[in-house]
């Protein structure tokens, strides 16, 4: 679904990334892990358009993405999840929701009511808030809003970053339930970044791990969490 | 063992949401509190209700046998409690140095014309201020960042700048929102060395974190919150096995 | 009680003005958190490019609309040249850029249009209809109707729509609101040129009143600033009825009480207004959560 | 250590530049003899003492207020009111306008204390205008909108400020007297308890900085030098009337303010010799200086965001990456 | 050798309008003069300084021009801005000339020695105005709508004063700010007090708006304004017919003095529009100087001793007297339009 060929990105004229190639089959999870400041955000955010890349391709499903606005991005089937929640502070969490609806939600069977329902099943405490407003919602609630708003826009592709942060350990995994949950039933294909490796891994399919903007290990989730050098570093003694 | 800290009966509303409804707890000098329970449970409220920042329809709080509650925030911080918040709050137009040293504006004195004339006494209390300043950025590992802006910093070193600040209050009890938030496993680990050593200095401190691991090893007794209410206090290992925090939030993986 | 209509009337007609000059300087706020001083100028050369259209010879309504798109015109310029390279600063550094581009803007207007006043006609000329013992001027008649069918369009288009929804997310975040797949840049353009079309038919309209000087729209947009506090910031709504009040005000203050002190009269009411409800009329709902 | 090296090295150059700026004001007259360049310099320093008070609030607190100008013009009639009507003596009039701003300026700030952001600044304007509405309808205090006419110069312990060149210097004094206070200031902790405040008033409070206290006293310290500045301005001039404390004045103020450089020192006098002397230094291209000036404004803030005091740490900017650019080739 | 002639003036900003024919007259007269070989040979020269309707531009434009050491100044009509550069008048001693009207502008009031009105001071004007509607129009309610400021306060002062004289006080005074473009409230209150002739003060804006709105509410009595609601480029901008039958205060009328008249037909063909009648005085300013430094040379202190001695000089404008305490121009004049031309109905010297 997704291909990253020899991407150079990063900020003021200084590479973070340095020639990363990186595949995301489609119908897939792939977790990225990596160490603070590895370059995780910067590749995600160069995928959704935030930030543009100086060199390389980025495919989506074959066509080239690199050079697109965020707004393109998005039109093009990719739902970017951005680390630090970013919730619209004045919108209530109903008007959060409303606001991501793309093309593909209202297309898609039930249209953005079904959707909007599934966001509320996965996590009840949102729908209890529907009426709050943004600003006001405790961290891991602004968490939840923010996984719900990629949720639905039904995209093909979700880009989460450190979904985990700040949530509670039961929501947490009821979280990773669910994105296993809708890929396996919708099919949709998943990128995740998280520092809580060994939960990513075991959703994951494949997994990449990012050094200093390279990357330094692929595999298999299995096969990544057997590696002893990753075990050492993420996934704690 | 002294008691430091006292909480009873707090009750706080937000229009028609109880986030905190007659919450009692107590700390200890020199003892580590975990404050856990699920999302938008009023772990952080209470925190906010204990620095004066919102005041609680109900109930009490007192420092060392004074009542503290609705006195203004910097009132309470310097009757001796100072915070870090969840989502950060840094001086950005202020140096890193800078910032620790308006955490330590409480306990100077100086008058106006002092510090303009330059009396030799705002001068000393001045040179004091940066050098504690110093120590405490030195404490956290970000003493050679002290002119730095703190727009060049990272996340996980903004948070560790708020526990510097926090400390230079020279606060009797400190208070941390998920410091560990965006650090990784490693990383978490040395903030909770730092934390013992406060706690050894005689600081309490009032710890929020969802990350288990860390909270389990660190702290001393453990408050758990659900809906506002508390539903269990205890050692660590007693919250590990309570039937109700398991339900609530910590779910059958992590028991 | 005829008095009374009359300077009701009276109020309420310098009130919708200001509640349509508000509006559109309200709308820039809303949508980009831009305060446009430069908003003034806009007002001003809407009435001056009436002028010069109708000098042309062209009818009154072909005026209008000309005045309109000129004005739109004047928006995407300052779109282009002024607001999208300082996207992203803080909003004094755009304040600043646009006390500049005014006072240019005021001078060229001198030296464009000469430094004397200009009056346009109205659609009625000066006939008037009495009513009992009221005088109704057509003129007013039609500002109130146009402001109110332009509040009632910009009501059911916000509401009826997600636009408003859309336009406040781009306000909140941009660069959240363009993660999801909203086209930023064009939510704001649109707002800029609907500002700047407003602007052109305030000015277009109240130059048959208000004579078309080149400091006219000073006081007419600090009048919608007040408004647009007084309402609430950046609240399009509030923009309207702070408007309203303040016209209203002025006129009741200087019918009963003394022409000398309506304007103390009326600032004392905003104060007390702010001392009663300090974030306006209907606030801004966004606060810090810690 | 190489960090202090570089610091003592960038420091003399401050030093340097300071000692050069001092030359060049103390001898400016003598390059610029007319009284005409004097009268301009005259403005020059007031509205720098003005716009230096005026930052005490905007740049330092992040409290925008649009009712500075009246506090000025309360300086002003004081001043000319306590000398022209009760024969007092310059220095009588210079401090009496000091206190009575001063205490305007803590009163405005009680219901600032309630009010915050942009309802202050509205707060603030409709105050300024209720003061300029005041001091025109109080006729048989301050002469209404006729004004007050014939305030002499300023005469202190006999020496006689009359003519242009010595009041030069006693402006100049002053505004380096202020500049010297407000440097002192950033550098207490008053300074960065009102830069808490403006970066983020809530977690200042938790800090302990008693927000209270802390906006009472910017707003009662900028109030006192825009007494200051208002009396130096009356005693200047000669004439003052309401009409000249307009909002047009405050719009002015603002903008020198932000095109220097707010929250610092050396931005506001930028801001103020810049505002003064370039509509007159443009004066060549006759009517349409008025253009070129806004140009050069709106010039300015593009190319220097953070104003004109931006512009050493925009060329340090540049610098290295040309230097990084030279090197990688 | 040429003589420098200074001239401190609105060319940009909201005065600009309204000074703009006074050079005109100041330029009409300098070239009359050097082409009749000038002042003992010597060419006058114009040097001009915006004041850019502000008072510290008018503060600045006088400093600069001083410092090209002019024989004299024509200065701004705008009386705030004259006073604000008093001191400096005082302090060069250089005669100057200026068309403002305030009362306070006398030399006996705050002026100086060295400042000479180039108009009929607005003790005058505002107390014809008042003795106009009281003996020639014979009513008995009058009321003042005036512009809040300096301007506007002199006239009511002065018409109050007059009323007084015959046991009389305004029935209705209402006033407005100059931004201001709704009079209703001011006007019903004048009119609900039974008011006959209603004098406004203000500038040539706020005539535009006033009259029309008098109008419009249904006021029948006499409308008298002040000076700038009869100026030419008023007259054409108020609505066709808005402003037919109201009453005007104006120095001098050409129709009443053939000089004038023809001083008219030359400023027409010289700049293809009506003049106003300060620019006859302005011109009539210049010319006064110049037979003063065709006498006394450019001496400043000889100058101003030599203008102060003037004493019923006519000239195209008005009749000037500086000796005795004379405050300039001596003649007022009441006109009324119509059809959108002005008539006049008395004239006071
Ligand atoms: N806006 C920016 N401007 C300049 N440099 C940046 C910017 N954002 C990040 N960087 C730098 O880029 C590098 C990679 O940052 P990035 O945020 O991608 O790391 P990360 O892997 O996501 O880390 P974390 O786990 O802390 O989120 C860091 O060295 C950081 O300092
Ligand atoms: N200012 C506020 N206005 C309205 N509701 C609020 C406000 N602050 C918090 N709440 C609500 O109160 C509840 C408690 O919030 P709080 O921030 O204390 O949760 P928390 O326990 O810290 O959660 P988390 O672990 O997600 O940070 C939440 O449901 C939140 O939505
Ligand atoms: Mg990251
Ligand atoms: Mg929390």
């Amino acid at each position: 679904m997704l291909e990253i060929q020899n991407l150079t990105s990063g900020y003021a004229g200084m590479p973070v990334l340095k020639n990363l190639s990186l595949t995301v089959e489609t119908g897939s999870i792939v977790v990225v892990l990596g160490a603070n400041g590895a370059g995780k955000t910067t590749l995600m955010n160069t995928i959704s358009g935030l930030v543009r890349p100086m060199s390389g391709h980025l495919l989506m499903e074959g066509r080239p993405l690199a050079g697109l606005a965020a707004e393109d991005v998005v039109a093009a089937g990719i739902s970017h999840v951005p680390q630090g929640r970013r919730v619209f502070p004045g919108l209530t969490v109903g008007e959060n929701l409303i606001v991501a609806v793309t093309a593909a939600t209202k297309r898609a069977p039930g249209g953005f009511d079904q959707a909007l329902e599934e966001v509320y099943e996965l996590f009840p405490r949102l729908k209890e808030r529907r009426n709050q407003l943004g600003w006001s919602l405790s961290g891991g609630e602004q968490q939840m809003l923010a996984v719900g708003r990629a949720i639905v826009a039904r995209p093909k592709l979700i880009l989460l970053d450190e979904p985990s942060l700040g949530l509670a350990p039961l929501i947490f995994q009821s979280m990773f339930d669910a994105i296993a949950e809708l890929n396996r039933r919708d099919g949709t294909t998943f990128l995740v970044v998280e520092q809580n490796a060994e939960q990513a891994l075991r959703i994951g399919h494949r997994a990449y791990v990012m050094e200093l903007g390279e990357l330094v290990a692929e595999g298999s989730t299995a096969e990544i969490a057997r590696d002893p050098a990753i075990e050492k570093a993420y996934l704690g003694a | 063992m002294t008691m430091v800290l006292d909480v009873s009966g707090v009750t706080k509303r937000f229009g028609g949401l109880t986030a905190l409804s007659d919450v009692s707890f107590s700390l200890d000098r020199g003892k580590i509190l975990g404050l856990v329970g699920p999302n938008g449970s009023g772990k952080s409220t209470m925190l906010n209700v204990l620095s004066g920042v919102y005041a609680p329809e109900l109930g009490s709080v007192t420092l060392n046998g004074a009542a503290i509650t609705g006195m203004a925030p910097n009132q309470i911080t310097r009757a001796g409690l100072a915070r870090t918040f969840q989502n950060l709050q840094l001086f950005g137009g202020l140096t890193i140095g800078q910032n620790v040293m308006v955490g330590r504006n409480c306990r100077m004195s100086s008058s106006l014309l002092g510090t303009i004339f330059g009396f030799s006494s705002a001068r000393r209390e001045e040179d004091e201020a940066r050098e504690t300043a110093r120590t405490y950025l030195d404490f956290v590992g970000l003493a050679d960042r002290f002119d730095d802006e703190t727009s060049s910093l990272s996340y996980g070193e903004r948070r560790l700048l708020e526990v510097a600040r926090a400390l230079a209050a020279s606060p009797e009890v400190l208070m941390l929102d998920e410091p560990c938030a965006g650090l990784s496993q490693g990383e978490a680990d040395d903030l909770a060395d730092s934390i013992r050593q406060v706690a050894a200095q005689g600081i309490s401190v009032i710890v929020i974190e969802h990350n288990m691991r860390f909270i389990m090893q660190l702290v001393d007794r453990i408050v758990a919150l659900n809906f506002g209410q508390k539903i269990a206090e205890g050692t660590p290992q007693e919250i590990r096995a309570n039937e109700d925090v398991i339900a609530a939030y910590l779910g059958r993986r992590h028991a | 009680m005829d008095t009374f209509i009359q300077v009701l009337l009276a109020g309420t007609t310098i009130g919708c003005i200001y509640a349509l000059v508000a509006l559109g300087f309200t709308l820039t706020i809303a949508a980009a958190g831009v305060v446009n001083f430069a908003y003034a100028e806009w007002v001003t050369y809407g009435g001056f490019f009436g002028v010069m259209l109708v000098g042309l010879g062209w009818p009154l309504w072909l005026a209008l609309i000309g005045a309109v798109v000129f004005s739109v015109g004047v928006g995407y310029v300052f779109q282009r040249v002024v607001f999208r390279p300082l996207e992203g600063k803080h909003f004094l550094t755009t304040v600043t850029a646009t006390i500049g581009v005014s006072v240019s803007m005021a001078a060229l207007a001198v030296l464009i249009w000469g430094p004397y006043p200009l009056t346009l006609p109205t659609f009625f000329g000066s006939g008037i209809i009495s009513l009992g013992g009221v005088s109704l001027f057509p003129h007013n008649l039609l500002i109130i109707a146009i402001t109110a069918v332009l509040i009632g369009v910009l009501h059911l288009g916000l509401t009826r729509t997600t636009i408003g929804y859309r336009l406040q997310a781009t306000a909140q975040d941009p660069d959240a609101a363009r993660l999801m797949g909203i086209r930023v840049r064009r939510m704001r353009t649109l707002a800029y040129l609907f500002s700047a079309g407003l602007a052109g038919l305030a000015g277009f309209l109240v130059a048959p009143l208000f004579i078309v000087t080149t400091t006219m729209g000073f006081s007419l947009m600090l009048k919608g600033l007040a408004a647009t506090i007084v309402g609430g910031w950046g609240s399009l709504k509030g923009a309207v009825f702070g408007g309203l009040i303040i016209g209203i005000i002025e006129a009741l203050g200087a019918a009963y009480i003394s022409s000398e002190y309506k304007d103390v009269i009326a600032f004392l009411i905003v104060i007390v207004v702010l001392l009663a409800m300090p974030r306006g009329l209907f606030p801004e709902r966004i606060a810090e959560k810690l | 250590m190489t960090g202090r090296t570089s610091d003592t090295a960038n420091n003399r150059i401050r030093l340097a530049g300071l000692a050069l700026a001092l030359a060049t004001a103390a001898l400016l007259p003598f390059v610029l003899g007319s009284n005409y360049h004097l009268g301009v310099a005259h403005q020059v320093l007031i509205f720098i003492i003005l716009a230096s008070g005026y930052d005490l609030l905007l740049g330092f607190t992040g409290l925008l207020s649009f009712g500075h100008i009246g506090l000025f013009a309360i300086g002003a009639y004081t001043s000319a009111i306590l000398v022209t009507s009760t024969g007092a003596p310059f220095m009588v009039g210079l401090i009496g306008a000091a206190v009575l701003t001063g205490v305007v300026g803590v009163v405005i700030s009680i219901p600032a204390l309630r009010i915050k952001g942009h309802s202050l600044t509205l707060l603030t304007l409709a105050l300024g205008e209720v003061i300029r509405v005041v001091i025109r309808s109080m006729e048989w205090l301050t002469n209404g909108s006729h004004g007050i006419a014939g305030i002499p110069r300023p005469e202190i312990l006999g020496f006689s400020f009359r003519q242009p060149l010595p009041l030069y210097y006693l402006l100049l004094v002053i505004a380096l007297l202020t500049i010297a206070f407000a440097w002192k200031l950033k550098r207490s902790r008053y300074g960065r308890a009102f830069n808490a405040i403006r970066d983020s008033e809530i977690a200042a409070d938790v800090c302990g900085v008693n927000i209270s206290r802390m906006k009472m006293l910017a707003f009662g310290l900028s109030a006192v030098i825009a007494g200051i500045a208002g009396s130096l301005y009356a005693h200047t001039v000669r004439f003052i009337s309401p009409e000249f404390f307009s909002l047009g004045l405050t719009v002015i103020l603002l903008a020198m303010v932000l095109i220097g450089g707010r929250g610092t020192i050396i931005g506001p006098i930028l801001g103020a010799i810049l505002f003064i002397s370039l509509p007159e230094a443009l004066r060549f291209v006759k009517e349409y200086y008025l253009v070129a000036f806004g140009i050069t404004i709106w010039l300015s803030v593009l190319l220097l965001p953070e104003g004109l005091a931006g512009l050493p740490r925009r060329l340090r900017r540049w610098m290295p990456r040309r230097n990084a650019k030279e090197a990688g080739l | 050798e040429d003589i420098n002639l200074g001239m401190v003036i609105a060319t940009t900003g909201p005065f600009a309008g309204g000074e703009a024919s006074l050079i005109h007259g100041t330029r009409m007269a300098i070239e009359e003069i050097n082409a009749a070989g000038g002042i003992n040979g010597d060419n006058l020269v114009l040097v001009i300084e915006d004041t850019g309707s502000e008072q510290t531009g008018a503060i600045n434009a006088f400093n600069r021009i001083v410092s090209i050491e002019p024989v004299a100044i024509m200065n701004t009509t705008i009386s705030g801005f004259v006073m604000s550069q008093m001191g400096m008048i005082e302090d060069e001693g250089i005669p100057t000339f200026t068309g403002g009207a305030s009362p306070q502008l006398a030399a006996d009031a705050k002026g100086t020695e060295a400042l000479f009105r180039v108009r009929t001071s607005d003790i005058l004007v505002a107390k014809a105005a008042a003795r106009f509607a009281t003996e020639n129009l014979g009513l008995e309610k009058i009321a003042v709508l005036r512009l809040n400021n300096e301007y506007g306060n002199g006239w009511i002062r002065m018409i109050e004063e007059q009323l007084a004289e015959d046991g009389k006080t305004p029935v209705a005074v209402e006033s407005f700010e100059s931004v201001d473009r709704d009079v209703t409230a001011q006007i019903l209150r004048i009119k609900n007090a039974g008011t006959e002739a209603i004098i406004v003060a203000g500038d040539p804006p706020n005539h535009l708006v006033i009259v029309q709105q008098i109008r419009q509410l249904g006021f029948e009595g006499a409308v008298i304004v002040s000076n700038s609601g009869v100026l030419p480029s008023t007259l054409s901008a108020y609505a066709p017919g808005a402003a037919e039958g109201i009453y005007g205060t104006v120095d001098s009328l050409p129709v009443a003095d053939p000089a004038h008249a023809e001083w008219v037909e030359r400023y027409r063909s010289a700049y293809d529009m009506d003049p106003d009648f300060a620019a006859a005085e302005y011109y009539d300013g210049v010319k006064m100087l110049a037979e003063a430094i065709a006498k006394v040379g450019t001496d400043r202190a000889a100058l101003v001793a030599e203008l102060r001695g003037i004493d019923g000089h006519k000239g195209v404008g008005t009749t000037y007297s500086y000796a005795n305490g004379g405050d300039g121009g001596t003649s007022v004049a009441i006109v009324q339009v119509e059809n959108g031309g002005l008539k006049l109905v008395t004239s006071v010297d």
